[in-house]
């Protein structure tokens, strides 16, 4: 055993690439359920090929995943990466421009051979040059073989053996953050119960890996990164759409609802539907149904039956429902519709992460159809903003947008659980059958909500329907005097919703005059970079809006209070042209880059830095 | 499904609602109206149980008439909107109404999609074969070379005949009614909501003002009897005045016969067994056309087999019994977590 | 004969109303066509009931048509009416509200009796004192009676005689306006050619009204409205859904394309499809889809394949086709689709007007999806406007959005014929065979259109698709600065547009310090309003948008002209909030009514006036 | 539709795109595309006549990998796509790729719209059962009990047939294929686009990431031969290692008998006719299922009836001949003008 340094780091991004087939998303999360059992905060990216498994390695076929962990609070998974684990020549060709300046890179040199190296598109026998990457810590390992070797007196047939090739990969950058392995062992005993020797293979390779790292003198020193103080309870990581599915879930727990999701399968938004069909046992109802349309349609009908209904999707998805949202917001029924965005306009970049269905969720509808909008920010906190998606739908009596992205739906972190005894009471608007006759349409006072009647209440039989609705009496009208007051009724019932959501908060400095502005998803980001600049001394805020429509109520008078407003986001300035719409008297400059990735928080602050002078 | 009929003593002016009716003098809508409002008290469900969804057309008015919980969505959706009812409380009865442009032109995949799943919903098409609400264009099913607003020069398309699409789909019931026979209609419904799966009832119903008439050559008097064969299950096939005339099956065709003449006897007309798997000559039986042959009317086929939302509901009661995960709390807390103190 | 004054009137408006069944339309467009005939210039509206035939003597099903013609250039329907028709009680209520003071009020007081009055809900016996007409000019005729009686002896059936009822009506306007019964005649001779006695009743019945208007004691005037002075040219009355589908077939015709329309019927845009289905003979492919996602994908395919390709319908139907309408920006195909809006939102007033779709043209999609929108403004410009439409979307390979709305698809106006002649070239950009591969997103430097290269054609075999293309070659590209740079492209050439499009103008007072906005069918009435104030002596100007994406390239400078602009809209202020988020140091006052009705000179005067202190 | 072979002596060489095809290694894809690329130049069709149209799924890439006119447009809609690009242009030779989600789930409306219209295009089912793309779901097609991501405790829903939905959308041909029989699926796509009308191939298609084997049942070594049928028109329904076995009707069911045994002959044994109007053997024959019977291959349904773009065509060179407006300002002057001095 040779000796080696132990180096305390920070925080660190480490990033696994490889074909479709290597199991790079399972090996980043293995490593992320291992650093987060260790006590680190973290935060991961998973990033596919739109392909199922495009050619073997070529740059299209590479899937990766980056994951950043460390000592104190993360909120992204990193900019640009410490270690670059490439499975092949076309994992490094394409992420050869990720891997920070002095940053380490890990690669199976099996693979580097001349016809792998063509086929991923490099003129040179040598790739790191050819990419500039000479001065990165390069360690060419013997991936392939040594997993082969490993097994070879194991029964495993070769084909199943070359299969865990990604462990000896991760066995050995556990030995260079000083991992156990012990997380890892008992999840393959668990989930290979029935399969043994398929435990032990993977364990076998793993502690290869590791052990080939401990052996090898390329490797002289290895990082400790301390568990981070966060606060007391219980952990568990979870994704965006997994966070999503939960938090519904929980909303109509609490509401003492049936859960009812009508969803057609589409990238990013699948594994909703996907999560909450595995939970019939809380009685959900997951209606995988022939295509969007007939999805919202369902759980429109599901809401007028008194489930809470829930729809998923993404971008192209979302223009089939639009339709049918309108008739949602007609009939004044609670709807929970989550659009996971992705790269438009059509099909567009499908694995790709964007913001730019802002404007489709506020007003891509016909008529006037005003409805409440809302962004989630962090994977995990999907999940409380799904629930509340379904508290503000139910208590308000209308459907309900809920933002989130590829990024976030794709992306994981710790996430504090919140039990259940925690989360607010949902108080469906029930009608009561009382001496005089249901009035569909009359309303409460104070929200502007109308009483639900669920089909199968006795007594208050009533029809509804896609019509211009009679003020009260909910019956046709085609009286143009009640169509105007009936549009503005459903306008303000909106607006009304601003009174009991958080007011807009500044985060940083507090003397700040120049804020960053944002929406969904590059919260994490944003929260980052503004931290940096204060650290550095710059008088930087940053405000982050979760509701979108209606926006909390002190927004333009938060808005004046800065100099500058730097509106950044994954589009082309959805949200600037909608603050400019909203907030005449206010102006913002904006920064936009759609690229299909997370904007980097070094970006972010070049941008500060050339507006304040940096 | 077995009801209890008339435990409830419903009557037909309880399912009338207070809104007036506004089809045009002389619509079929009205005889349909008249045939759901008899037929829902016989069935023995309250009425707060039942839900009548439609889509949008001129039949699709029906749920403001009627006094039950009523949906009047939008066009072509009424099929994945009672399916959403259905499943989130299968105790319900879900009626849908939808016509042949709502539930065969754009509602066409809701409604191949719902047949195929075997919902259990009682879906009653109003083939007036014409587009009335937007005053007068073809259908999916109107017969190829009707002239109307949108083929002036006659249309060019083959129609659909929902009976054939309904077995292609899979379906499990179909049955075919007459807008003006209320008595028979009513029947109909009956048996239809009876049925636990997806029930497609085609009412042959007149649209007075933009395709009057389409229905003549099997209805008027000169010819019904000849033109309209009356199915009942475990009944021989006859029609005519007298019912002197059969169906008997040659090879793969039907024949019509005549009972008494070249040695036919009763015994050689089939007899009617709706409830058999085997969709062969309820298809035959549902495709054939006047005036060559007599058009079918009543049950033709009522295949039971396990419905979508019994099944739904079925399997989450198997989860219920056997997953460890019973509120969310166990949920949130199952899998790999970990304290921090 | 009796000696009568005949006083000459600069302008009248006269409005038929009946029961659904009773030919008010058709009424309304014989004295259309007459007085057009005589000269006058005229626009029309028809207010129709959303049930195909609602039951008879109710207010519900009352049909409703408007007429206002006049000596000069006639640019609305008018507000009110000086001569209401009211063929029973029921329409007597229903457009009580809509007469002048002083106007007249002939009404068939056969139909006038207790249960009628009581089924179109008056309360008394004297529906004028309870509606507060009495001051106004009301003469009843036994109309029912006198038709019967004018046919006694005819042979006709008692049915059919009835149905000539409002032709007794039509003869006694005729007399009141000194019209000449010739014309109606011929139509009859023409129309019912193969049913001579059909002819004769309606002739006999048109005479017997006038000859009875002749004799009465009530009626001791009649008014003469000379010919108004009109450009030179040929005429005819045109209604704006006919304009539309004359402007795109004229389009093909310029364009040397066969004219494709894939339609799904929807009020109140099924006219369109109507009309063109009737032109078989000039090659027009009219296709009936299943449904409204069918038609604009057929239409698609149908650019694909070379043909000029058109898709129309109303709000819901919008909603359905905006997944494709991304698909068509994507592939940058022309496509033409024309949304006559309605009222919404959902099903909405599905008879009346609004032009609440604004934003859904501009950004309802998902993804960034920039596409030009036009707005046509009368009846007869639909065909101008949709002819600017195809050129513009064949000449910049995108998708082109026409808004009309329910207003001009059925009101009328005359129109002096553009022949063919007079009409612009239009270019396809078509694609040339060279020796070098065609590459399929190479562009025109000056539009930024790409070439086309349809079905067919040999040597230019190449694919197209949703997903995002790689610059220039236009194969399937997952490139993030790719992908960037393509929505810049994108909208880019969208923006180009406006080179090629007027300027905005000011009509009006040139010193005018306060602006009347408007786009779409508002029109009319913001001219005509601004030509009133005018007259009075009020300095205002009237700006009005055909060109919503891109605006006219002086927009901004032109707005910044006034120190008040008023934007007024049958909407809650979609184009004023378009204009704050584009021109933030606009400011904009608004006058927004949504009932389903268009806007009144009256209404739009008296605005004005408190704006400027009238 | 008569084609002349190979008048233009293309070769499936001239149909490869210059893209890299990137379907997982192993998909039933790969040899269907070798399959296409075979028959096109057999069908005596210039290149650049061809319009490959898909929707979206992995079967959905295919247009990129023809170097032909290629759309690879939205999820479900190639068949409305397809039926314009038709339309527009009648003398094209369409063929519309699409996967059982695509066709049978969002895009089944189009898909028995396209097929009553009998609009001519070729429509290659890829049926692997499952929603390849989107990583596993289950499909229309998926068999009741499949266990995949979105339902893992198995479908409870009741799949389409295919060959049932076409003949319920009153289609005129339907053909069965395999992807690993290059040779046969190469010539049913000939023969689908020799059908003039709408030709609907199901080419069973194996997933092997996310539903390998489905179809295992049919095409293993073991059982192949006692598993699939392949029809010929004007041929015998023989199967069986040595075509020992044959079909026969037993009143309104088929069965299967030995030659040889139980005095059974040649003679016994159906014949097959494709072109028939009559689709009840069609029918039988298209839902037979393994184990029970062989699953039936090769042509099932070719009946020959107007196509609806020749329809179109028709009526519009007839209008042109008789109707007195021949361009655009004959119309602009027609009916009732006025002149203006
Ligand atoms: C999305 C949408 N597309 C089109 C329409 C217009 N529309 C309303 S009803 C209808 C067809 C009605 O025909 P059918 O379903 O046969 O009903 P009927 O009126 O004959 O009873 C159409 C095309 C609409 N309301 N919404
Ligand atoms: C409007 C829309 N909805 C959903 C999707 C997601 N999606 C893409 S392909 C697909 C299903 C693919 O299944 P199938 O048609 O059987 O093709 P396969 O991949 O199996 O060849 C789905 C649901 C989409 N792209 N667009
Ligand atoms: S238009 Fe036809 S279908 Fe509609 S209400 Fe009138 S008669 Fe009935
Ligand atoms: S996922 Fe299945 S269908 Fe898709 S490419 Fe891979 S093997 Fe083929
Ligand atoms: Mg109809
Ligand atoms: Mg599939």
């Amino acid at each position: 055993m040779k000796s080696v340094e132990s180096i305390e780091l920070k925080e660190v991004v480490i990033r696994f690439s490889g074909d479709s087939g290597d199991g790079m998303q399972f090996t980043g999360m293995q490593f992320s359920d291992t650093s987060a059992l260790e006590g680190n905060d973290l935060a991961t990216f998973p990033n596919f090929p739109a392909e199922i498994r495009a050619p073997q390695g070529t740059v299209d076929g590479v899937s990766g995943f980056q994951l950043h962990f460390g000592q104190s609070h993360i909120m992204t998974p990193g900019d640009h990466a410490d270690v670059l684990v490439a499975m092949n020549p076309a994992a490094l060709k394409a992420n050869a421009r990720w891997v920070n300046e002095g940053g380490t890179i890990i690669y199976d040199s099996d693979t580097f051979n001349e016809k792998s190296l063509k086929k991923a598109g490099f003129a040179s026998a040598n790739p790191f040059k050819e990419e500039r990457l000479d001065d990165r810590n390069v360690i060419g390992a013997p991936i392939t073989s040594l997993t082969k070797e490993a097994l070879a007196n194991s029964g495993i047939d070769p084909k199943t053996a070359l299969k865990t090739r990604n462990m000896f990969a991760l066995g050995i950058v556990y030995w260079l953050f000083n991992r156990p392995l012990r997380h890892s062992e008992e999840f393959f005993d668990k989930t290979f119960k029935k399969t043994p020797e398929l435990a032990e293979a993977n364990k076998t390779v793993l502690k290869a890996g590791f052990n080939y790292a401990e052996t090898i003198e390329a490797l002289t020193r290895n990082y400790k990164v301390a568990p981070a103080k966060i606060d007391k309870g219980t952990y568990r990581n979870i994704s965006g759409n997994v966070a999503t599915a939960w938090g519904l879930l929980a909303a109509a727990e609490k509401a003492g609802l049936q859960l009812f999701i009508g969803s057609y399968p589409i990238t990013p938004a699948t594994e909703i539907l996907q999560e909450l069909a595995r939970h019939k046992s809380l009685g959900v109802k997951a209606f995988q149904a022939e295509d969007e349309i007939a999805a919202i349609c369902s759980a429109l009908g599901a809401s007028f039956a008194g489930s809470l209904a829930v729809t998923t999707t993404s971008g192209p998805g979302m223009a089939l429902k639009t339709e049918a949202i309108g008739l949602g917001i007609m009939a004044e029924l609670p709807l929970v519709v989550v659009n996971v965005q992705r790269g438009g306009p059509s099909t567009g970049l499908p694995t790709k992460t964007e913001q730019s269905d802002l404007w489709q969720a506020l007003l891509g509808r016909n008529g006037e159809s005003p409805l409440i909008v809302l962004a989630a920010s962090t994977p995990a906190n999907c999940f409380h903003y799904a629930f509340q998606a379904a508290k503000l739908s139910i208590e308000h009596m209308t459907p309900v947008v809920l933002l989130t992205d590829g990024f976030l739906a794709n992306g994981s972190e710790p996430w504090r659980i919140t039990p259940m005894a925690e989360l607010p009471a949902i108080v469906p608007p029930y009608a009561q059958k009382t001496d005089s006759e249901y009035m569909p349409y009359a309303r409460d006072p104070e929200t502007l909500a109308r009483k639900w009647a669920t089909v199968g209440m006795e007594g208050l039989e009533h029809r509804i329907g896609g019509l211009e609705k009679q003020d009260i009496t909910g019956n046709v009208s085609y009286d143009g005097e009640n169509h105007e007051r009936m549009i503005a009724i459903r306008a303000e019932k909106v607006r009304r919703v601003a009174r009991s959501i958080p007011e807009l908060e500044a985060f940083g400095d507090p003397d700040a005059k120049v804020a960053l502005v944002g929406w969904g998803s590059t919260f994490g980001h944003l929260r980052t970079a503004t931290e940096e600049l204060n650290l550095a001394g710059k008088p930087v805020a940053h405000l982050h809006f979760h509701h979108l429509s209606p926006m909390p109520s002190n927004t333009e008078q938060m808005l004046k209070r800065f100099d500058k407003i730097l509106v950044c986001e994954i589009n082309t300035g959805q949200l600037a042209d909608y603050l400019a719409m909203r907030f005449q008297d206010v102006r913002t400059l904006r920064y936009n880059k759609v690229q299909g990735m997370p904007l980097t928080v070094k970006e972010i602050k070049a941008q500060v830095n050339t507006i304040i002078g940096g | 499904m077995t009801l209890n009929t008339k435990t409830l003593n419903l009557s037909a002016k309880e399912f009338k609602s207070d809104q007036e009716v506004k089809w045009c003098p002389g619509c079929g809508d009205y005889a349909i109206l008249v045939a759901v409002q008899k037929a829902m008290p016989e069935l023995g469900i309250p009425r707060e149980n039942y839900a009548v969804i439609s889509g949008i057309g001129c039949s699709s008015r029906f749920p403001y008439y009627m006094n039950t919980y009523g949906f009047h969505s939008i066009h072509g959706r009424a099929a994945a909107i009672a399916t959403g009812v259905k499943l989130a409380k299968p105790e319900l009865s879900v009626w849908q109404i939808t016509g042949d442009g709502d539930a065969l032109a754009i509602g066409g995949n809701h409604f191949i999609h719902e047949i195929r799943r075997n919902v259990d919903i009682n879906i009653l098409l109003f083939n007036n074969e014409i587009y009335g609400l937007t005053k007068g264009q073809f259908s999916p099913t109107s017969k190829t070379g009707a002239k109307t607003k949108t083929s002036p020069h006659g249309t060019v398309e083959r129609p659909f005949h929902p009976g054939q699409l309904v077995m292609g789909a899979n379906g499990t019931f179909f049955a075919r009614a007459l807008d003006t026979n209320i008595k028979h209609t009513t029947e109909v419904m009956i048996q239809a909501a009876q049925h636990k799966g997806a029930s497609v009832v085609e009412i042959l119903q007149n649209c007075v003002i933009y395709n009057d008439k389409t229905h003549a050559a099997i209805t008027d008097r000169e010819h019904k009897d000849d033109r309209q064969l009356l199915l009942e299950h475990g009944k021989p096939m006859l029609f005519g005045k007298k019912k002197e005339k059969g169906l008997r099956l040659r090879g793969l065709e039907l024949e019509i016969v005549e009972i008494g003449r070249d040695g036919v006897t009763l015994d050689d007309i089939l007899v009617h067994d709706a409830k058999t798997a085997n969709p062969a000559l309820h298809w035959m039986l549902a495709s054939m056309e006047a005036p060559e042959f007599p058009v079918a009317f009543g049950v033709i086929r009522a295949y039971e087999t396990p419905s979508f939302e019994d099944n739904v509901a079925h399997q989450i009661a198997e989860q219920q019994e056997s997953s460890p995960i019973r509120c969310m709390d166990d949920l949130l807390f199952s899998g790999t977590t970990w304290a921090v103190n």
